[in-house]
């Protein structure tokens, strides 16, 4: 292994050692470490998950009484629409994104991803596409057709304001961001594992990551195409899901859902990833029926792209279709079981800990339990005919987003904080965030399955008063407020950490996995040294073998880092520009965007980063764990 | 699961022999061959029900001698591309059945 | 530098020659190819579109009065031929050749050029015959689809020109081979979209199916 | 922890009774099915309820044992014996949802099929329904009545509907008689109905299709045949003599202000664009959403964006007086 040295010979380096340091926030605006990307991603998700749930609060204060005039029905409008979108596109995505790019480095022993310049592009893609749909409520009006926009309420002739063209710019640019992103942790998974850290030994967050980063890419694309064809029809006069021209609105239905469902598996996959690392960490077993799991996982990924028109089963497609995608549907509750069984023999025989973090793992689990076997309710298609629609669809699913993706997104992040942070949050205000937040949830949603039986759509500003509907809305709003106390409760133990949180040590939790292996927060090259991996839970087999901590894979030697770029934010900017540009038909602005952005590709393209090295006597950490 | 030690091996490039060369474009010559029979039968007037499928075949050939020679699938170490390539391959031919039985 | 080389598992490693002799590289390959099964799913929706839309006609043309099988006949012969020339490139490259690999890519690009000038003609000539984009549903489909593979053209060709520049400036490198490689891939997937495109749009709209 | 559990169980539990035992009146409820094909939809439901209970009580009796059973206990210093699983175990839980999913797929395909076949014969009802934003048309082709927001059927009949819109997206939902069918651009649907008694069925728009998507309701009136029949034939023979003179003001006022989007049958206003108002003075609500009463009317006509905002009628420029001329009007159409 003679290499480095050569390596470093024959490349011009233009800097050795660490470059200056930066002024914190310039350093984060050109920062390609996926921790800083990760922590910008997390930050994002959040925001617009207050955002979101303001919106919510403000539906649900409408919805408090019947024939209430709190907003106007054409705002409620848009504020579903928002709430939706910001949801699901822009709190749940960047979180899942941001807990990928904290942790699955670090859970494969890799000091970096395999395209960090890739990666920033990724996040500020998704940082201006979030903010080119949000700013329009400042440009006049909201888009206001619905989450996944149905054809034609949302052209030209139904929807005439530029709400829906700041929608689907935003979308598109926020959908390359993703594809981005996907595409570098497939690339970084499959090829950048420590040594002897084979498949079958990955960590269950790392597995669902990578299938939820194969589902993105090959799920964004249709969503690529239909936002295209979209935008087409709104701007450039085409015709292709106008009925009134020969086009065909069920078209884009088709495509949106092809996107839509695996989507949601996108989203509750890493969740999922989070609950097994917990459930196994908290009971202190390793995770019962790994490789089924592992299976379950893959099958969940590929069954996800063939059941589509479960969303469409009222459209007309007649009986062969929806019975064979009912059947299909059904199939997902298969592997799914095998997942929730799994979760609870992981902690049959173990010793629980009720830390918070397996607080919200233990949340989870009755929650998504009931979001899916209303779920299993919903595939059967005629009874559908009655559920689509109505409230008990809006049930279904925020039990699996909230109950699903949102439990195991705080059981993950109170989980993962003290890595990322170095301090730890407060046990008790994290019970406390849990509880109201438990119940909080299951005093909205569940009311709403009985709204929706009781004949309540969604997506109305009003209901009939006097059949029955009242008092399961007042229970929804009532316990939106109760969440939405708990998300403040969430913040103030943010706060509490940073001001006075205990350090946490390399290794808080007892924990299984290799990011356990090192300091929190992490050193900005991850492994002094990188790992040998032996098996499944490195960290608990040094520890039963009775070792401190997983052996090195190699001696100390220089780490070569990549160098801080301003580009991609530029890139992003360029796009931005030029998405707005188009919205107003400014052919200037809009070519002065994409030069913006080619300008920035070539020069990235032509001037070959090279980086720098952190050498060995930089690494005042590694000297204590080393060999 | 000792791969410490390849590491360092394997780097050396390996000069490519002539013959692929050769294998190139003997693939070339058969997708011209296969695209002029397309052409031809669609010209010479048979009724479309026999063509469309035949045509269809003769091009997943040339796609499938694209994907094998020219891009090097066949070559070792390619599982990974196989699987993301066949897999997108799958999903579309999926998306583009359903939408077309029922659009 | 050398850890990162180090990274990768045995079982996975393609071994073609410098474009996968650092880890960097075969990240790039690798994740390039990811990239190409998400242009499946793209274009199969693209397709998708086509086969469903392509009988809305209004009072536009028909495919059967439009294309010009003759036409389409070289334009496929340029993208095939770039193909081979493409390929024989990096065989070039494999060998270390940079001479050879410059006209390899010189050929590809040209012909990428005269495809695209084919194109430029078809669409022109179909405007004269009032086939313009928003004419019907089928022009729609029509030009999104077609229109979308030119413009991957378009990029490719540009994609190659920048690379020849920097070959000549830095010769074969283990950190332009794997790009020159990429952009091969990317060339080659460009030619397998139109193999389809010509069967099904061409082929089958000149029989009226 | 395990009192705030239970506590938690609990609330559900009672909110589970309330649902079920409905303690409201419920006139829009898919457990109060009023026809066959709402029962084969509640019979599927029901089905699907008492398997997923089961499922969720087995899942949740485990998850509640394993946490009372294997909580961290002081003392214990030895980690618990590291399983990898158990193939046993795991089949088991493969095979038996397949059984469970298995069991709920034959009804599912069977009544799938079954709605899904168009009711012909002479004894079946033919309605062409056309949804506009934001209100119904109902066409009896066979028995030349057009009509609006107000679907009458007779009893015990199969009454096919042949859906269509005439701009959006639209869901045409009864919950008491059906489950919902799209209407979409460029396509027609079809979906029947029956109602077995006679009543009024609340039915709703459920597909989002702009501002006053919540308030596209429509009824569906079913009547014993006989009374049905007596309805055609009022319909059918309509002669339209203002009751007043207030009201034969008003009609002049509607000929300039309203014929040209509303039609009244035994007249020669013909106009499509809005509701046929035939009859009008015998529905029970204006515009789907408001008690037919004079109040509302004159509402309605002074503003109907304050009702139905973007709604396709205009605000037309008619003073108070002129207002209740043309309500008086409407309000003789009997
Ligand atoms: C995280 C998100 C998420 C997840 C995980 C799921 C999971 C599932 N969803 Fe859901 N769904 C949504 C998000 C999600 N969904 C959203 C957002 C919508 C609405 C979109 C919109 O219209 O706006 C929706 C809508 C939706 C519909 C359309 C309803 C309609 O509009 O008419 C259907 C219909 O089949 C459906 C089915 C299912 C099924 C079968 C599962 C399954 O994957 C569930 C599997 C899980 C279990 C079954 C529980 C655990 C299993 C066991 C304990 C084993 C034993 C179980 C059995 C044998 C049944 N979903
Ligand atoms: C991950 C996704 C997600 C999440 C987390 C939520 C969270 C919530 N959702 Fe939503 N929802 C969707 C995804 C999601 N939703 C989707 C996809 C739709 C369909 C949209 C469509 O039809 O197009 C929908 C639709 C939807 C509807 C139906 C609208 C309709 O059809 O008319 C309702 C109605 O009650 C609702 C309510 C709520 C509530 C009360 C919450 C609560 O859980 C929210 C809790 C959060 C808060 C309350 C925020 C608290 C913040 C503060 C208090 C600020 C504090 C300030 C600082 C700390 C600085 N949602
Ligand atoms: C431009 C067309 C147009 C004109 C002019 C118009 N209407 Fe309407 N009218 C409509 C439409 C469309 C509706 C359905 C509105 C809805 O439900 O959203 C409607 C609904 C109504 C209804 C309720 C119908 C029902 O079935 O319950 C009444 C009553 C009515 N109009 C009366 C009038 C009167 C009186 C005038 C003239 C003074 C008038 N309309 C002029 C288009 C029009
Ligand atoms: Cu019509 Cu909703
Ligand atoms: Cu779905």
């Amino acid at each position: 292994m003679a290499k480095p040295l050569e390596e470093v010979m024959r490349h011009p380096v233009h800097t050795v050692v660490t470059p200056e340091k930066r002024f914190w926030l310039l350093d984060y605006l050109s920062t390609v470490d996926h921790k800083k990307i990760g922590q910008m991603y997390v930050l994002v998700g959040v925001f617009y998950l207050i955002v979101g749930g303001l919106q919510a609060l403000l539906m649900r204060v409408q919805l408090f009484s019947p024939d209430n005039h709190f907003v106007s029905y054409q705002l409620f409008n848009q504020l579903f629409t928002m709430h939706g979108t910001n949801m699901i596109f822009f709190a749940a995505m960047p979180l899942i994104f941001g807990l990928m790019n904290l942790i699955v480095p670090l859970q494969i022993g890799a000091r970096d991803v395999a395209f960090p310049f890739m990666n920033a592009v990724s996040l500020w893609f998704t940082f201006v596409g979030a903010l080119l749909v949000n700013i329009s409520w400042f440009f006049g009006d909201a888009p206001s057709a619905g989450w996944f926009a149905y054809a034609p309420i949302g052209l030209n002739q139904f929807s005439p304001g530029h709400g829906m063209d700041f929608f689907i710019i935003g979308l598109q640019i926020a959908g390359f961001g993703s594809l981005m992103g996907a595409i570098n942790f497939i690339a970084t998974i499959l090829n950048m594992r420590a040594p002897g850290m084979t498949l079958l030994r990955m960590p269950l967050f790392t597995w669902t990551s990578l299938v939820a980063s194969g589902l993105i890419l090959f799920a964004f694309p249709p969503l690529t195409v239909g936002l295209f064809l979209y935008m087409f029809d709104r701007l450039f006069g085409s015709h292709f899901f106008d009925a009134a021209m020969g086009g065909n609105p069920v078209l884009w239905a088709h495509l949106f859902w092809i996107f839509g469902h695996p989507e949601v598996y996108i989203v509750v996959l890493p969740a999922f990833g989070m609950i097994s690392e917990v459930v196994a960490t908290f009971s202190r077993k390793r995770l019962f029926g790994y490789t089924s799991m592992v299976f379950a996982t893959v099958l969940i990924g590929f069954i996800g792209f063939m059941v589509w028109i479960h969303h469409m089963f009222t459209v007309g497609f007649g009986a062969m279709a929806n019975s064979i995608f009912a059947i299909a549907t059904m199939l997902i509750g298969i592997p799914t079981g095998i997942k929730v069984f799994n979760w609870l023999f992981t902690m049959w025989g173990g010793q629980i800990r009720f830390k918070t973090p397996m607080m919200f793992a233990l949340g989870f689990l009755p929650t998504f339990v009931l979001g899916g076997i209303t779920g299993v309710m919903l595939s059967a298609a005629p009874a559908d005919y009655q559920y689509h629609d109505s409230y008990f669809v809006v049930a279904h699913f925020h039990y699996v987003l909230i109950g699903g993706v949102l439990f195991g997104f705080f059981a993950g992040l109170y989980y993962w904080f003290p890595k990322v942070t170095g301090r730890l949050m407060h046990e008790g205000l994290g019970h406390l965030n849990f509880w109201f937040m438990f119940i909080g949830f299951h005093l909205t949603f569940f009311p709403m399955h009985l709204a929706g039986l009781y004949g309540m759509p969604r997506r109305v500003p009003t209901y009939n008063a006097g059949v029955g509907l009242e008092i399961w809305n007042q229970l929804s709003t009532i316990g939106a407020f109760v969440m939405a106390v708990s998300i403040v409760l969430f913040a103030v133990n943010v706060a509490y950490a940073f001001i006075r949180g205990k350090k946490a040590g390399n290794d808080p939790w007892d924990a299984r996995t290799l990011e356990w292996t090192i300091p929190s927060p992490v050193p900005e090259y991850n492994f002094a040294q990188r790992p040998l991996v032996r098996g499944l839970d490195p960290l608990w087999m040094a520890k039963e073998e009775g070792k401190a901590t997983v052996p090195p894979a190699e001696p100390l030697g220089p780490i070569h880092m990549p160098s801080n770029s301003y580009l991609p934010l530029v890139m992003a900017v360029g796009l931005f520009i030029a998405g707005l540009a188009v919205i107003y038909h400014r052919l200037f602005f809009t070519v002065l965007g994409l030069e913006i952005l080619a300008l920035a590709m070539l020069y990235h393209s032509l001037n070959d980063d090279e980086g720098y090295h952190v050498l060995p006597e930089e690494q005042p950490l590694a000297k204590g764990e080393g060999a | 699961m000792s791969n410490m030690s390849t590491e360092t091996q394997d780097r050396v490039q390996h000069e490519p022999s002539h013959g692929s060369v050769r294998v190139h474009v003997i693939s070339f010559a058969i997708m011209i061959v296969l695209t002029v029979v397309a052409f031809v039968l669609v010209g010479a007037g048979i009724a479309p029900a026999m063509v469309v499928p035949v045509i269809l075949a003769l091009a997943v050939i040339q796609v499938v001698l694209q994907l094998y020679d020219f891009m090097h699938l066949k070559e070792r170490g390619h599982s990974f591309p196989t699987l993301f390539i066949t897999s997108g391959a799958l999903f579309g031919l999926i998306f583009i059945v359903v939408m077309v039985l029922w659009p | 530098m050398e850890s990162q080389q180090t990274l990768v598992n045995a079982t996975d490693r393609m071994q073609l020659g410098i474009e996968t002799s650092t880890l960097e590289g075969r990240n790039k390959v690798l994740g390039f190819w990811v990239f190409l099964g998400g242009e499946c799913a793209l274009f199969a929706s693209l397709f998708a579109i086509y086969l469903t839309l392509h009988g809305q006609t209004l009072h536009g043309p028909t495919a059967k009065e439009l294309f010009n099988l003759p036409l389409i006949g070289l334009a496929t012969l340029f993208l095939l031929t770039s193909s081979l020339t493409g390929v024989l490139g990096i065989n070039a490259m494999h060998r270390g050749n940079r001479r050879s690999l410059l006209r390899w890519l010189g050929v590809t690009v040209l012909l990428g050029l005269a495809f695209l000038a084919v194109q430029v003609i078809e669409f022109i000539t179909y405007a004269h015959e009032g086939f313009g984009f928003s004419t019907s549903p089928f022009s729609c489909a029509f030009y999104a689809l077609v229109g979308f593979h030119g413009g991957h053209v378009a990029f490719g060709v540009m994609w190659i020109s920048t690379l020849m520049l920097q070959l000549k400036k830095e010769g074969i490198t283990a950190r332009k081979a794997p790009k020159v490689f990429i952009a091969s891939l990317y060339w080659h997937f460009v030619d397998v979209v139109w193999v389809f495109i010509f069967t099904v749009v061409y082929l089958m709209g000149i029989m009226g199916v | 922890m395990r009192l705030k559990n239970r506590i938690g169980l609990l609330l559900l539990m009672i909110m589970l009774l309330f649902g079920l035992t409905g303690c409201q009146r419920a006139e829009m409820s898919v457990f109060d099915p009023a026809g066959p094909v709402a029962k084969m939809q509640l019979s599927i439901i029901m089905i699907s309820i008492y398997i997923m209970s089961g499922i969720f009580v087995v899942a949740m009796g485990i998850l509640v044992y394993v946490l009372i059973r294997y909580r961290s206990r002081r003392g214990q210093n030895q980690p618990p014996k590291q399983v990898e699983g158990s193939w046993v175990l795991e089949l088991i839980w493969i095979v038996i949802p397949i059984i469970l999913l298995g069991i709920l797929v034959v009804p599912t395909v069977t009544s799938a099929f079954v709605l899904d076949e168009k009711p012909a014969g002479p004894n079946v009802l033919n309605v062409k329904v056309k949804a506009s934003q934001f209100w119904w048309q109902f066409e009896y082709p066979d028995l030349g009545i057009v009509t609006a927001q107000e679907l009458h059927i007779p009893t015990g009949t199969k009454v096919n509907l042949q859906l269509e819109t005439t701009d959006v997206m639209h869901s045409f939902w009864v919950p008491r008689l059906a489950g919902k069918t799209d209407l979409i651009p460029g396509r027609t649907n079809t979906m029947w109905i029956q109602a077995d008694q006679p009543g009024q069925f609340q039915g709703k728009c459920a597909e989002y299709c702009g501002a006053s998507h919540g308030v596209m309701d429509f009824l569906v009136v079913a009547e014993e045949p006989q009374q049905f029949q007596a309805w055609v034939n009022k319909m059918k023979n309509q002669q339209v003599k203002p009751a007043s003179e207030l009201a034969a003001e008003g009609e002049k006022l509607f000929a300039q202000n309203c014929a040209s989007c509303h039609a009244v049958a035994g007249t020669n206003y013909k106009g499509t664009l809005g509701p046929d108002l035939t009859g009008f003075a015998e529905r029970s609500k204006v515009a789907g959403v408001l008690e037919n009463n004079e109040e509302n009317l004159r509402k309605w006509i002074a503003d109907p964006a304050a009702i139905k905002p973007d709604s396709k009628m205009p605000r037309l420029p008619l003073n108070e007086k002129q207002i209740s001329a043309v309500t008086a009007f409407l309000r003789s159409l009997k």
